[in-house]
């Protein structure tokens, strides 16, 4: 109990040096609009977001629609709403997926070091060595384009980055000499890595994840438009702004609105994430 | 250095053979199998049989990859399973046409970038070092679609401007093929100069924080000797690592992009292999495409060798 | 009467050099290079020499922070090497070690009482009020208050860290505490007060120290016997006081010559070693120091010289003084 | 005798979110030609920065907020800090050169040593790259570089701290300055390869006419090297004289309490001496003495009214309510 109350009090302390700093404020607002709208999106819609106006397709934007209609006559701000949701999602949900592995993978291999190490890395490197967008495509293709095979492309494909993240800053902790200290107390390895290394890992690690978040948001918006991502009638960012492009003189709205919410739902990760640093990590700083 | 650069060519080979068994494992994981794709909805027991036979399907896994594999080291990647035309040849053109769109995006970054970076450096704290920060923040989040997008959609609402259509090779006329090839090389460039932009700042702050170039100072330099001499040589090291993950992105990267522009390149032909289920194709220009990657990097670290003296010595 | 709490004999610690096309092993680094000495209870012995030459390694080896390559070191009757590494684990509540550097050793994210309470929780089944009770023990006698506990390292400074550092070495009440440099990170006038806690500590709970440190005055003011170390060997060992007063090894004499003096009007004459350490990787055959050494001959390019019984306790590692 | 540089009330501030804090408290100090001028003091003291200053290398958030540095060359007599930029870098290097603590990261690591030693005369003199080539080498061997003409070719993570100090030297030397400032130009180094680099300097400091500022904490170094000393604790200078008087007619507390934790470290017949407390953080200076919670002769004024730095006797400055009383009385 008392540990949750400590780790409460170090978030809120976060938040509020994130906010002291303007940039900081404007990533840190803008974030938490997105997660607002994910959230909320079944009360802030004000329609289904299947549902078709026959009789008012590709109207732009007015009173009603406030965003205007596609040409199957769905109202844009609806599907935009739970386009925040479907994205977050799927960010999250691969986000956590890399992140769990890439922590494991990187732990065991900084930590152990030897063969381990190397087999874990050379493996990392293959892994490396396709172009990111590239190994989604492939994997996505090859399982079948679903909500859950790119979530799952995509936990692939960040994995790599979060096991060097991680394996490198277990490396320079360990070469610190309070784990040696840990060592020549007598410490178990496990209660090493838990106590020592992982807490002081956890800086570099959290402004990873924050901007593997925008770049997962990215890739699935990128596999979307490619039509090999999230599957109609599901809403993404990515699919609509693809869809939009048949219609792009007439319907202009229909391209701006989505890559407005893309541009600005990955620049507010990516704010957030050089905040996020500046505040944890101020080694870094420049 | 030798022995250097030797190692790094013999670390090559178990990550080529990683990458390959990689490609051929994930291949495996289809629904199904490969010939449901090609047969369509119609099952023909007797037509199975003989795709069966043809591609080698028959065979054991091992041996499969085996094949698979001294093939592609002779260049022969198999044919197409929708056109039955020899997949290398085919893949050597296009990838011309994508080679010349990446090295046309990566010039363009480099020219908006590295200058950019460098005043944002040295006006540090500044408002001109806030406005190029922001941008650079804008290419790293900006994906190359939405911007290709709202680029054409500007142009055309604006100036009733349209790209030419239909791909003209630079041989055959180089002004059509350069008016084609522009906008697609802009957008990938501008959006890959961010982080080209932010990594020039950072290492070249980083430099101009070392000791040494207190000791420059006090030898009585120039800020310009300090900064052009120094700070510059030194920064633009790690910068080498950044371009050549830059191209491998590239590479990735030209995938939407050649389809947004119809540009016959390497990803468009990825693109619709994999919207065909022409696997034999997709197969070959992965391993191609990671091949190319892999080489890039291998270039960078040898020419590394050669502006950082300490690097033989690790 | 065995006075003796550890002995090591032949101790060596090797690292190994990758190079060449493969990154085979192609050398090794000979960090500790066969050296052997006694350690008697609750004395100080100090390891001295020059950065390089092996004296944290041979600390560390001790309490197989680092795994030594091979050798003997008898604690207590029982050769710590041959102890699996779960025995081990439990030996190092008798066995600790203090760090040089104040800053890096501790960690930043524990407070001290988590830091203070760690080593009993690993070693000892003890209930919250009895760690408590030890921690207010332990701080009463490295000189810290009660609400200091809740702090951060960050928040103490250079010298009070190395009372937290102490106060988490000695708090499982070992008998043997490895002092790795422990003032070398300290200003002058803090140093001395963590000397003088060193040495009150020491007679308090019957300590046993290996004082390992660079700086010469402070290895005579604190150790019973000294050992200098040059490229992983021990050239020279004795009683402090014989080893400072008639030093006999060439390496020693110039070390000690190399102090700057303590008066303006007493200018020391010096001898001034050439050139630098040569690499441990191929350390020279013969004597270490024939490169460097004014009284080198011939036979010291040739053979290495082993210690030798001067008398008195005093061993030295030098063809001038055979027959 | 004739001093080559006067530094008068020189104070720095330390700029922060919270306002500046004061580094260097009114400092002033006179060098003379061809003297050896030691400052010594702890960390924080201030003693690098003052250093800095006279080189006008101070950079954000450090700033001088006062004073003046008078450097009287053979041609001119200026204050450094009113100096333009284009007008201190023909100084530095030229008339004034500086040698650092880490000789490992002071030296450019993609460029060789050859051409960071003719790179200092490039910008003071016109000669050829043959000449120029020719003077480094000399150079080399004079600061007693072994092998000069490979050396020369090489790249700094080739050599040896003790090397690379020498070369620091060499080309801190090379334009033959007046005034060398050297910056615990041997804390990073060992006791042996120390003595051979103050020996060289000792050698070259007569050889070149230079006059020397050696910054350190370490008093053996003064002992061995300086004529004249000032002590610095917490941003003032509290004793200043020659070197002589500053071991054998100590005058400042903190002074002997220093001296005393030296001398009687090594000798076991003796109680190590110890000062307790620790220095005042900056920024939170106390409105009396800065040394008064550490003293063992503190009075009841210590704690009040901070001290001035007065001449208790010839050429010897000490700031201590001590000796103020009895040039009152």
């Amino acid at each position: 109990m008392k540990n949750i109350i400590e780790i409460l009090k170090g978030i809120i302390n976060i938040i509020k040096q994130l906010l002291k700093d303007p940039i900081g404020r404007i990533g840190f607002i803008g974030v938490f609009i997105i997660v607002l709208l994910s959230i909320f999106a079944p009360k802030i819609a004000p329609y289904d977001i299947t549902e078709m106006f026959t009789k008012s397709k590709l109207v732009s934007p007015n009173g009603e629609f406030i965003f205007g209609t596609d040409n199957f006559g769905r109202d844009v701000f609806s599907r935009i709403i739970y386009g925040a949701k479907v994205s977050l999602q799927v960010g999250i949900i691969s986000v956590g997926i890399s992140a769990t592995f890439g922590y494991i993978f990187g732990i065991v291999a900084g930590y152990f070091e030897g063969v381990v190490d190397s087999i874990i890395m050379r493996f990392m490197d293959v892994l490396f060595a396709f172009p990111s967008i590239l190994l989604a495509l492939f994997i996505v293709s090859v399982l079948g384009p679903s909500l859950g095979n790119t979530m799952i492309a995509i936990g692939i494909v960040n994995t790599p980055v979060f096991t060097r993240t991680v394996r490198a800053s277990v490396i320079s902790v360990k070469s610190m000499e309070y784990i040696t200290s840990a060592k020549s107390i007598g410490l178990k390895p496990i209660n090493i890595i838990l106590k020592h290394i992982t807490p002081n890992i956890l800086a570099p690690f959290t402004v990873q994840a924050t901007l593997a978040l925008s770049g997962a948001i990215l890739t699935e918006a990128s596999l979307s438009f490619l039509g090999l991502g999230i599957q109609p009638p599901d809403p993404s960012w990515g699919s609509m702004l693809s869809e939009s492009r048949k219609y792009m003189e007439r319907a202009p709205w229909l391209a701006i609105a989505p890559a407005v919410f893309i541009i600005c739902t990955i620049l507010s990760f990516n704010i957030l994430g050089d905040s996020l640093r500046d505040v944890l990590d101020p080694k870094l700083k420049l | 250095m030798r022995s250097y650069i030797i190692r790094r060519i013999l670390m090559l080979i178990p990550v080529l053979i990683g990458i390959s068994l990689c490609i051929f494992l994930i291949m495996q994981l289809i629904p199904g199998d490969v010939i449901s794709g090609l047969l369509g909805i119609e099952e023909n027991p007797e037509l199975r049989a003989q795709y069966v036979i043809k591609f080698g399907l028959d065979q054991p896994l091992p041996k499969r990859y085996i094949d698979w594999i001294t093939n592609v080291l002779k260049g022969d990647f198999g044919t197409s399973f929708r056109t039955d035309k020899e997949i290398f040849p085919e893949m050597m053109s296009r990838f011309k046409i994508t080679f010349q769109l990446t090295i046309m995006a990566a010039m363009i970054s480099w020219i908006i970038a590295i200058p950019l970076g460098i005043i944002s450096a040295l006006k540090r704290n500044t408002w001109v070092d806030a406005v190029v920060r922001f941008i650079a923040l804008l290419g790293v989040s900006v994906p190359n679609f939405a911007f290709a997008t709202l680029l054409i959609l500007f142009l055309s609402l604006k100036f009733q401007y349209y790209p030419p259509v239909g791909y003209v090779g630079f041989f055959e006329n180089a002004k059509v093929n350069l008016q084609i090839m522009i906008l697609p090389a802009i957008v990938l460039g501008t959006i890959m100069s961010g982080s080209v932009m932010r990594m020039t700042r950072s290492s070249v702050l980083e430099v101009l924080r070392q000791d040494f170039i207190k000791t420059i100072r006090a030898k009585g330099a120039s800020e310009r000797v300090v900064i052009f001499v120094h700070a510059l040589r030194n920064g633009l090291i790690p910068i080498i690592t950044l371009i050549g993950m830059q191209i491998g992105g590239l590479l990735g990267g030209t995938v939407i992009t050649e389809q947004i522009f119809s540009i016959p390149g390497l990803g468009q032909m990825v693109l619709t292999a994999i919207n065909q289920r022409d696997y034999p194709v997709v197969q070959g220009c992965i391993l191609f495409i990671a091949f190319i990657y892999v080489m890039v990097n291998l270039i960078v670290d040898i020419l590394y060798t050669y502006v950082d003296p300490r690097i033989t010595y690790k | 009467m065995n006075n003796v709490l550890l002995e090591v004999e032949n101790l060596k610690t090797y690292f190994p050099v990758k190079g060449g096309v493969l990154k085979k092993t192609t050398g090794y680094v000979h960090a500790v290079d066969d050296i052997s000495f006694k350690v008697n209870k609750q004395e100080t012995f100090a390891l001295v020499g020059e950065s390089g030459c092996g004296k944290s390694t041979t600390g560390r080896s001790l309490l197989r922070v680092i795994e030594p390559t091979s050798g003997k070191i008898t604690f207590r009757n029982e050769d710590v090497i041959r102890l699996s590494k779960e025995e081990m684990r439990k030996k190092r509540k008798d066995m600790q070690l203090i760090f040089q550097n104040p800053y890096s050793s501790l960690n930043p994210r524990m407070t001290v009482n988590k830091l203070l309470s760690e080593p009993l929780r690993t070693h000892f089944s003890m209930s919250q009020k009895e760690i408590e009770e030890q921690i207010l023990w332990v701080i009463d006698k490295v000189g810290l208050t009660k609400e200091q506990l809740d702090r951060y390292p960050h928040q103490f400074s250079g010298g009070q860290r190395q009372r937290i550092s102490i106060a988490r070495a000695i708090i499982s009440k070992p008998s043997f505490v490895v002092a790795d440099e422990p003032v070398s990170a300290l200003d002058v006038s803090i140093q001395s007060q963590i000397l003088n806690l060193l040495i009150e500590l020491q007679k308090d709970l019957k300590l046993t120290y290996i004082f390992i440190s660079h700086d010469l005055n402070v290895v005579r003011h604190i150790s019973n016997s000294v050992a200098v170390m040059y490229l992983g060997r021990i050239v020279e060992t004795g009683d402090t006081e014989q080893i400072y007063t008639s030093a006999m090894h060439p390496y020693t004499k110039a070390l000690l010559s190399a102090v700057p003096s303590k008066d303006p009007l007493q200018k020391k004459k010096r001898i001034i070693l050439k050139g630098d350490v040569p690499s441990p990787v191929n350390p020279p055959n013969g004597c270490p120091l024939n490169s460097r050494c004014e009284s080198a001959m011939s036979i010291c390019k040739e053979i290495r010289p082993e210690l030798a019984d001067m008398g008195n306790n005093h061993h030295v590692a030098c063809h001038l003084y055979k027959e | 005798m004739e001093n080559i540089l006067e530094v008068k009330n020189l104070n720095i501030d330390l700029i922060t979110e919270k306002g500046n804090k004061k580094l260097i408290d009114n400092v002033s100090f006179n060098v003379g030609k061809k003297q050896s001028y030691g400052i010594v003091g702890e960390s924080g003291c201030g003693k690098s920065i003052t250093a800095l200053a006279v080189m006008q290398l101070l950079s954000f958030p450090l700033k001088t907020s006062g004073g003046e540095i008078n450097f009287h060359s053979e041609k001119e007599s200026v204050n450094i800090l009113s100096l333009k930029k284009n007008e201190i870098r023909k100084i530095r290097g030229k008339e004034i050169s500086m040698i650092f603590q880490e000789p490992m990261t002071a030296l450019d690591p993609i460029f060789t040593i050859e051409r960071q030693i003719i790179e200092a005369l490039k910008f003071h003199t016109d000669l050829n790259k043959k000449d120029m080539s020719d003077m480094a080498l000399q150079m080399l061997k004079k600061v007693g570089i072994p092998r000069a003409e490979e050396i020369l070719k090489e790249y700094p993570h080739q050599l040896s701290g003790g090397m690379l100090q020498r070369i620091m030297i060499a080309i801190a030397l090379i334009c033959k300055p007046k005034l060398l400032i050297a910056d615990e130009p041997t804390t990073a180094l060992d006791v042996t390869i120390q003595a051979q680099i103050l020996d060289l300097m000792n050698e070259l400091k007569t050889s070149f006419d230079t006059s020397i500022i050696m910054i350190t904490h370490d008093l053996g170094v003064i002992a061995e090297t300086c004529e004249k000393v000032a002590v610095f604790y917490a941003g003032q200078i509290v004793e200043e004289t020659d070197v002589v008087t500053l071991f054998h007619n100590t005058a400042h507390p903190y002074t002997s309490g220093l001296l005393k934790a030296v001398t009687s470290l090594g000798d076991k017949s003796k109680n190590l001496f110890t000062i307790p407390g620790m220095v005042p953080a900056g920024g939170h200076m106390p409105k009396g003495c800065r040394f008064e919670e550490r003293c063992n002769k503190k009075m009841k004024i210590c704690k009040d009214k901070s001290p001035e730095l007065i001449e208790i006797a010839d050429g010897h400055k000490c700031r201590c309510w001590l000796y103020a009383e009895s040039g009152d009385n």
